[in-house]
């Protein structure tokens, strides 16, 4: 890919001034910063958060996360709630992608009551996970272009999105929360005719990633206002814990399906794409790489799926069923990176403590912070989506 | 993975040593200790990824437990490392001088279970909570369906029925244990 | 710094201690050099009551009724899950232009606010002063469980339990989420009520205005902005 | 930059030709999938009430609430789930824990309204527009299940080996296998109110859930202090009720008793149960009969600190336990365990003391303070039918009697039995097994006047029956015995075609053209007992109240209308073993009452 060098650089020699220690002295009543809230009522926020950014000009010379404003508390309401009555409530926490949260809570707890889920759940609960990453990444793929207002490319995504919410709603009978993981294995067969409907429907999201890579990858417009801009180092990917396609577009291959695969992912054949420009751009070609390659996988999934009638282990008695003391670590790929779910029992039928890792956690607050400093302030909204912040994921 | 862990062991006295899975293991570490440890599994034995930090409550045994998840993106293997502290007075050294984004995590535990990261960055603002004037929110001895009855105004006309109480009282409700 | 203390300490408008700093009252110099007073909260704000807007002509009315109907201006602002099924209901398969519904970035330009299910304490603060930010006549409309009785969170410690507690509700969609269909069944149903001109929420609200004032403030500990702002 | 980039978003242009994309009708053009999580239908004839839904739901969402005209019975708590939409996230888990498969969710999706108190009802009951819509989510059926729905395999002896002994032929469950069993409880409590002891069954199945028997001990010990009996031969009336059989089998309610029974030892009862040291006060009660009714009533009597004394005709106690039933079913040493529980709570029986005969019932009431009498049944009753009277032709009660005593009794080579409930079965199997002692081989052949659908006997005693190899031919009416030159020839019978007419009375038909006829050397009549008070001397008998079927009439404390004298136990209910305990325990509730002078015959 072709790089372009001519960035424009603004004259950093007068403001703001900075103390020994580099850190940009920022006096409010000099008149000569801004504050500026972005947020939560802001139509280029993700979600319901806050940026509270201090500018110099057009640039950010400070930024400060805010969130809460979606904290429900689910680590203190799974605490009351019984493992099978966690399954519903978990996947609440992330509304774009409920699945991860179903599949690693539905993990932790098989892991440490050690349940062997058959077969063809395993199959079943690995095509709902690339369903749901799908999904996401017709979202969010042409959603990094219209941010900066080439808004056409996700209205044929939302479009192509509709198409999978259907197949979900078939599979799984929900259309956004689809509680079809549950501790044990999954609820549902594949209906009849749902194969031949999905590889019709992934020929359509061929097509249309044609139709965005000359709309959007091979725009302009979008070129000028993405290549070399919002830079993620490679040497913070350790430091923040950057995960995902970020730490993919920097030159870290981190995959949680290749490097400890779970679920019947090392009988698929896919690798994850990798780059070094490590901007926006990247990022986006990153994702756009994951769509293709998520597309395949599901062929591959189809293809290779059992058609057991046993979907779900024999479990004890969900009413009461209590897990063995211990603690465990459980963790998927989601489209935005590495996410687990960190479950400490205490022996009764209650978890003692359920704590969530998602990667928005470290990425939308400790790194954006980080990225915003020196951005302009027409990229801050293209900077935040690229790193696909959730805020209901992050505060919980 | 063995080897490690003998080594730590031998240096950092853990115990409690839990092999979850095989590329996954526990260990408890002193409180004076951690950080040091932490510290060694990062720059000498390359568990440079840092997953999470969090804390569970042990009302009963009056402990916080905190625990730091490292992992090795070389080796493929993760190492959980609990520490207990007290849960009087709640502080333990802070860790954001290793990660920067340990401080989110301080942040948290500082607001949801009021442990304290002395030197942490911004570790007293708040960080989800606004205005919150109660005990920390993750606290076990917390009752949030209490809380949330009495600050919320459910709606009424709310009310079930235990079958068995109901067909006691309504088949033979003279009868007495 | 002294001088700006004592003032600090001289009269303190509110509970100091969740005082954002920007709200504070301090002391600015003007271009002419002189220095002067600030106090954010009864300089930039302005706390007038809201009024009661009776219908003047029963004619007029009912057209203006249509007309409010027709073109019904949502706010974006996603205060929970359900602004998930938001875009969907903008894209090309269900084309909520069609039934006169468009968003809006800014509440002084809309006149329906979604409440798109549970609301946090921190949200509702926000979602307040957004109402009432907004110009009469306005709407809400509740979606899911949440809005109703507490839905999935009834026992969380962070999120309200009843919307209508706080802000007037029009119209509730039931659902968790409500898929697309059922939020233009509840904009069909909206624009029923204000047809039929029973949707006063507006003027509801300033008619209660002490009752839900005092509901709000009950929750939302930290009060640091006037009792109304618009 | 290049050329290119300027030029290839124009492509977009081309998709200005594509046909609209726009749904025409969303309300009509879209309906939900055919596995679509909408709202909630119920099947109200189909719902019990069991409150599992509630039990899992985890929003609170669901309420049980009366509803009108559906009555609380056996089996069904009439009360129904109420649905507050101000809750539910239609995560549809109380579909899939429906015990009865009623509940299910419809595709229908769209519910809008100004009133937020809407949103609240009770599916099947509240009429709603989508109750008859036939798509949405059910209970995935045989695809996965919240509980096992099938029993633990309970171990029995091998028809084989049963064959000629008396050794106990059900082997008792083992830990893993009662916790497993006690697993599958749902905990909903229906069954308690069919107990007719109202045993608090939840809470010891829980026990033996979390392994904690003491516990469960003394929850059974609270309502009935003959564990070890019913945990072996209970008519287990709870299993029929039992939510899970709904849909699988239900729970071993009985076995799982047995199993905590079985785990406490003798030595450890007093302990276990904290009844080392009991006051005593200085008032008597004198108790007829030491069969269950009795030995409950003297079991809640000694624990209240009255003295009680039973007076047992018979040289052991135990009453129909010991002598109706045979040692295959219930073992003496386990019947032992619990009456010497019981007598070691200070618990006096005189043994071989007939009242009406060695002692009479006025001086009971002149020495003590009350009198329970639960002298049960144990007249066999006769069919009447002609031959009858032949020497040949025996009572069932009689015989089970005289094989619990040791003694030998008649057995020809060729026996038929009359009856068809458990006490039939339980000659039938003691006959064939001394038949197969005896003669090496089995012939008995056992008929009733029901047919097998409706026969009273518990289904796995006739097919246990079967297996060891005894004839079981239900559906015949006995007509005549041929004797021929004073010799027992066979029985004839004929089909039955019904037993009971349309108001619930016993009144069987026949088709007289079906005949059939049974040879045999032997009959034993098994068709019921009847109560034997010739004991109730004629100047007591005129204060008491009869009914027109010839019992006595009781109140609520089983207390007669001489009101120093309470009934209990078969003579009252019939002959089922969990009723006498229920009786006894009830009638010593009484007798405390009556004898702190708050209880009269009738209470206005």
């Amino acid at each position: 890919m072709k790089r372009n060098k001519l960035i424009w650089q603004p004259d950093r020699s007068k403001y703001p001034e900075h103390d020994s220690n580099g850190k940009p002295i920022v006096d409010l009543k000099s008149q000569k910063f801004t504050k500026l809230w972005q947020g939560p009522n802001h139509p280029g926020v993700t979600g319901n958060m806050s940026l509270e950014l201090t500018l110099s000009g057009d640039e950010v010379v400070e930024a400060k996360t805010h969130v809460g404003y979606l904290h429900r508390g689910f680590e203190k309401l799974m605490e009351r709630r019984t493992y099978m009555q966690c399954f519903p409530t978990s996947i609440r926490m992330c509304v774009a992608e409920p699945d991860s949260n179903e599949y690693v809570l539905s993990a932790a707890v098989e892991e440490l009551s050690g349940i062997e889920v058959p077969e063809t759940a395993q199959w079943l609960r690995m095509l709902a996970l690339e369903m749901a990453r799908l999904q996401v990444l017709l979202r969010v793929v042409p959603g990094i272009a219209s941010t900066l207002s080439l808004g056409l490319g996700s209205q044929w995504g939302m479009y192509m999105r509709e198409h999978i919410l259907d197949r979900f709603e078939e599979l799984t009978g929900g259309r956004i929360y689809h509680m079809y993981i549950l501790p044990g294995g999954v609820r549902g067969q594949l209906p009849d005719g749902f194969k031949k409907r999905m590889l019709e429907n992934l020929d359509m999201i061929d097509g249309f990633i044609k139709r965005i890579e000359d709309l959007i990858f091979s725009n302009n417009v979008f070129k000028k206002r993405t290549v070399g801009v919002g830079i993620l180092k490679p040497e913070w990917v350790d430091q923040f814990g950057v995960v995902g396609p970020p730490a993919r577009g920097a030159g870290f291959k981190r995959d949680v399906r290749k490097d400890y695969p779970y679920l019947k992912y090392n009988e698929i054949d896919f690798d994850p794409f990798m780059a070094t420009d490590s901007d926006i751009y990247t990022r986006a070609i990153v994702r756009k790489q994951d769509l293709i390659m998520t597309v395949d996988i599901i062929r591959q999934i189809l293809d290779k799926i059992p058609n057991d009638k046993e979907i779900r282990a024999k479990t004890p008695n969900v009413l009461h069923l209590e897990i063995p003391k211990g603690e465990v670590y459980a963790r998927s790929e989601s489209s935005r990176g590495e996410y687990g779910m960190y479950i400490v029992s205490d022996g009764s039928k209650y978890p003692r403590r359920v704590n969530l890792r998602g990667p928005s956690y470290t990425h939308a607050v400790a790194l954006l912070e980080k990225m915003l400093i020196n951005a302009n302030i027409s990229d801050v909204h293209a900077i935040m989506v690229s790193l696909q912040t959730c805020p209901p994921e992050i505060e919980r | 993975m063995d080897k490690i862990i003998k080594d730590l062991t031998s240096r950092f006295k853990v115990t409690d040593y839990i092999q979850q899975r095989p590329n996954m293991a526990y260990v408890t570490v002193q409180k004076e200790l951690a950080i040091s440890l932490i510290t060694h599994m990062r720059d000498i034995e390359g568990f440079t990824h840092f997953v999470l930090l969090t804390a569970v409550d042990w009302i009963e045994d009056n402990l916080f437990q905190l625990t730091y998840i490292l992992n090795s993106p070389d080796k493929k293997v993760d190492l959980g490392i609990r520490v207990m502290i007290d849960r009087e007075n709640p502080t333990m050294d802070s860790a954001h001088h290793l990660w920067q984004q340990v401080a989110t995590y301080q942040r948290e535990l500082k607001e949801m279970f009021g442990i304290d990261f002395p030197g942490s960055p911004r570790v007293d603002e708040s960080f989800i909570l606004e205005g919150w004037d109660d005990i920390p929110p993750y606290r076990r001895d917390f009752d949030t369906l209490k809380y949330a009855e009495e600050t919320y105004f459910p709606r009424d006309g709310r009310g079930s029925n235990d079958p068995a109480e109901y067909m006691k009282k309504k088949l033979y409700p003279d009868e007495e244990k | 710094m002294s001088e700006e203390q004592n003032i600090n300490q001289n009269n303190e408008p509110k509970e100091d201690k969740f005082l954002a700093e920007e709200n504070k009252i301090r002391l600015v110099t003007g271009p002419d050099g002189k220095q002067f007073q600030v106090n954010p909260l009864d300089d930039y704000f302005c706390d007038k009551r809201p009024q009661v807007v009776a219908p003047k002509n029963k004619i007029i009315e009912k057209f203006l009724n249509w007309a409010r109907a027709e073109s019904l201006w949502v706010l974006g602002f996603g205060t929970g899950c359900g602004s998930i099924e938001i875009p969907p209901l903008l894209s090309p398969r269900f084309d909520a232009f069609r039934y006169g519904v468009q968003m809006r970035p800014t509440p002084r330009q809309s006149s329906v606010l979604i409440i798109s299910g549970y609301l946090a304490v921190k949200t509702l603060k926000r979602a307040i002063r957004t109402y009432e930010q907004m110009q009469s006549p306005k709407y809400v409309m509740a979606l899911g469980s949440c809005t109703i009785n507490g839905g999935m969170y009834y026992d969380s410690y962070n999120t309200i339990n009843r919307v209508d507690q706080y802000l007037p509700v029009d119209v509730y969609v039931a659902g968790c989420m409500p898929r697309p269909e059922a939020l233009l069944a509840g904009f069909v149903k909206l624009k029923e009520r204000i047809k039929a001109g029973n949707a006063e929420g507006a003027n509801e609200y300033a008619e209660k205005f002490d009752w839900y004032k005092a509901n709000q403030k009950k929750i939302i500990k930290n009060w640091n902005m006037p009792d109304y702002n618009w | 930059m290049s050329l290119k980039d300027l030029l290839t978003p124009f492509t977009a242009w081309k998709n200005v030709f594509e046909d609209s994309y726009v749904v025409k009708d969303p309300f009509n053009d879209r309906p939900g999938a055919d596995r679509y999580r909408g709202f909630h239908k119920n099947d109200i004839s189909e719902c019990i009430g069991c409150g599992t839904c509630e039990e899992i739901c985890e929003n609170k969402a669901i309420d049980l609430v009366p509803v009108e005209g559906i009555d609380t019975k056996d089996g069904d708590s009439g009360l129904r789930p109420r649905v507050d939409y101000g809750r539910c996230c239609w995560c549809a888990l109380c579909v899939d824990v429906c015990t009865t498969n009623s509940l299910s969710l419809s595709n229908e999706y769209t519910w809008v309204s100004e009133d937020p108190e809407d949103f609240r009802f009770i599916p099947g009951v509240d009429k709603k527009p989508w109750d008859d819509n036939e798509k949405g989510w059910k209970k995935p059926e045989g695809e996965y299940n919240f509980y096992e729905p099938e029993r633990v395999h309970m171990e029995h002896l091998e028809p084989e080996a049963r064959d000629n002994s008396f050794i106990e032929m059900v082997k008792g469950f083992s830990k893993e296998q009662a916790q497993k069993e006690a697993d599958r409880c749902v905990e909903c409590g229906i069954c308690v109110a069919t107990c007719p002891a109202h045993m608090g069954i939840p809470e010891y199945i829980k026990a033996v859930r979390q392994d904690d028997i003491e516990q469960g001990f003394k929850i059974l010990y609270e309502t009935n202090p003959l564990p070890e009996i019913c945990g072996r031969i209970c008519t287990h009336k709870c299993e029929t009720v039992c939510s899970v059989g709904h849909n699988g089998d239900p729970l071993s309610i009985r076995w799982l008793k047995r199993y905590i029974a079985d785990q406490v030892d003798s030595e450890d009862y007093k302990k276990v149960l904290g009844t080392e040291n009991i006051e005593k006060n200085d008032r008597k009660v004198a108790i007829i009969g030491a069969g269950p009714a009795g030995l409950s009533a003297a079991h809640y009597l000694a624990l209240a600190g009255y003295n009680c004394t039973i007076f047992e005709k018979l040289p052991e106690a135990g009453g129909m336990m010991r002598y109706g039933i045979p040692e295959y079913r219930l073992p003496y040493d386990q019947l032992d365990k619990d009456i010497n529980y019981i007598k070691s709570l200070g618990v006096e029986i005189k043994y071989n003391t007939s009242v009406g005969k060695d002692i009479l019932l006025n001086d009971l009431k002149r020495e003590y303070d009350a009198v329970f009498a639960g002298t049960g049944l144990h007249l066999g009753r006769s069919t009447r039918i002609p031959g009858t009277d032949h020497e040949q032709v025996y009572m069932a009660a009689d015989l089970l009697r005289e094989i619990s005593l040791g003694n030998e009794i008649p057995l020809a080579e060729k026996i038929v039995v009359i009856g068809g409930g458990n006490v039939a079965m339980d000659i039938t199997r003691s006959i064939a097994r001394l038949q197969n002692k005896k003669y090496g081989k089995v012939d008995v052949t056992a008929t009733s006047l029901e047919s097998e659908d409706i026969m009273p006997a518990d289904r796995e005693e006739v097919v246990e029956a079967r297996e060891e190899k005894a004839i079981v031919d239900p559906g015949w009416g006995p007509e005549k015995i041929e004797i021929e030159e004073g010799k027992l020839k066979g029985l004839h019978v004929k089909k039955c075609l019904s037993v009971f007419d349309e108001a619930g009375r016993f009144s069987p038909t026949f088709d007289e053209e079906n005949h059939k006829f049974f040879p045999a050397d032997m009959i034993v009549e098994s068709i019921g007992q009847g109560a034997d008070l010739s004991y109730i001397s004629d100047d007591i008998r005129d204060n008491i109240e009869f009914n027109e079927r010839g019992r006595m009439v009781v109140n609520e404390y089983f207390q007669s209308k001489a009101e120093w004298l309470f009934v209990g136990g078969d003579i009252i209910q019939g002959p089922d073993v969990i009723h006498g305990i229920a009786n006894g325990h009830q009638a010593a509730r009484g007798i405390d009452k009556y004898l702190n002078g708050d209880l009269k015959y009738k209470s206005e």
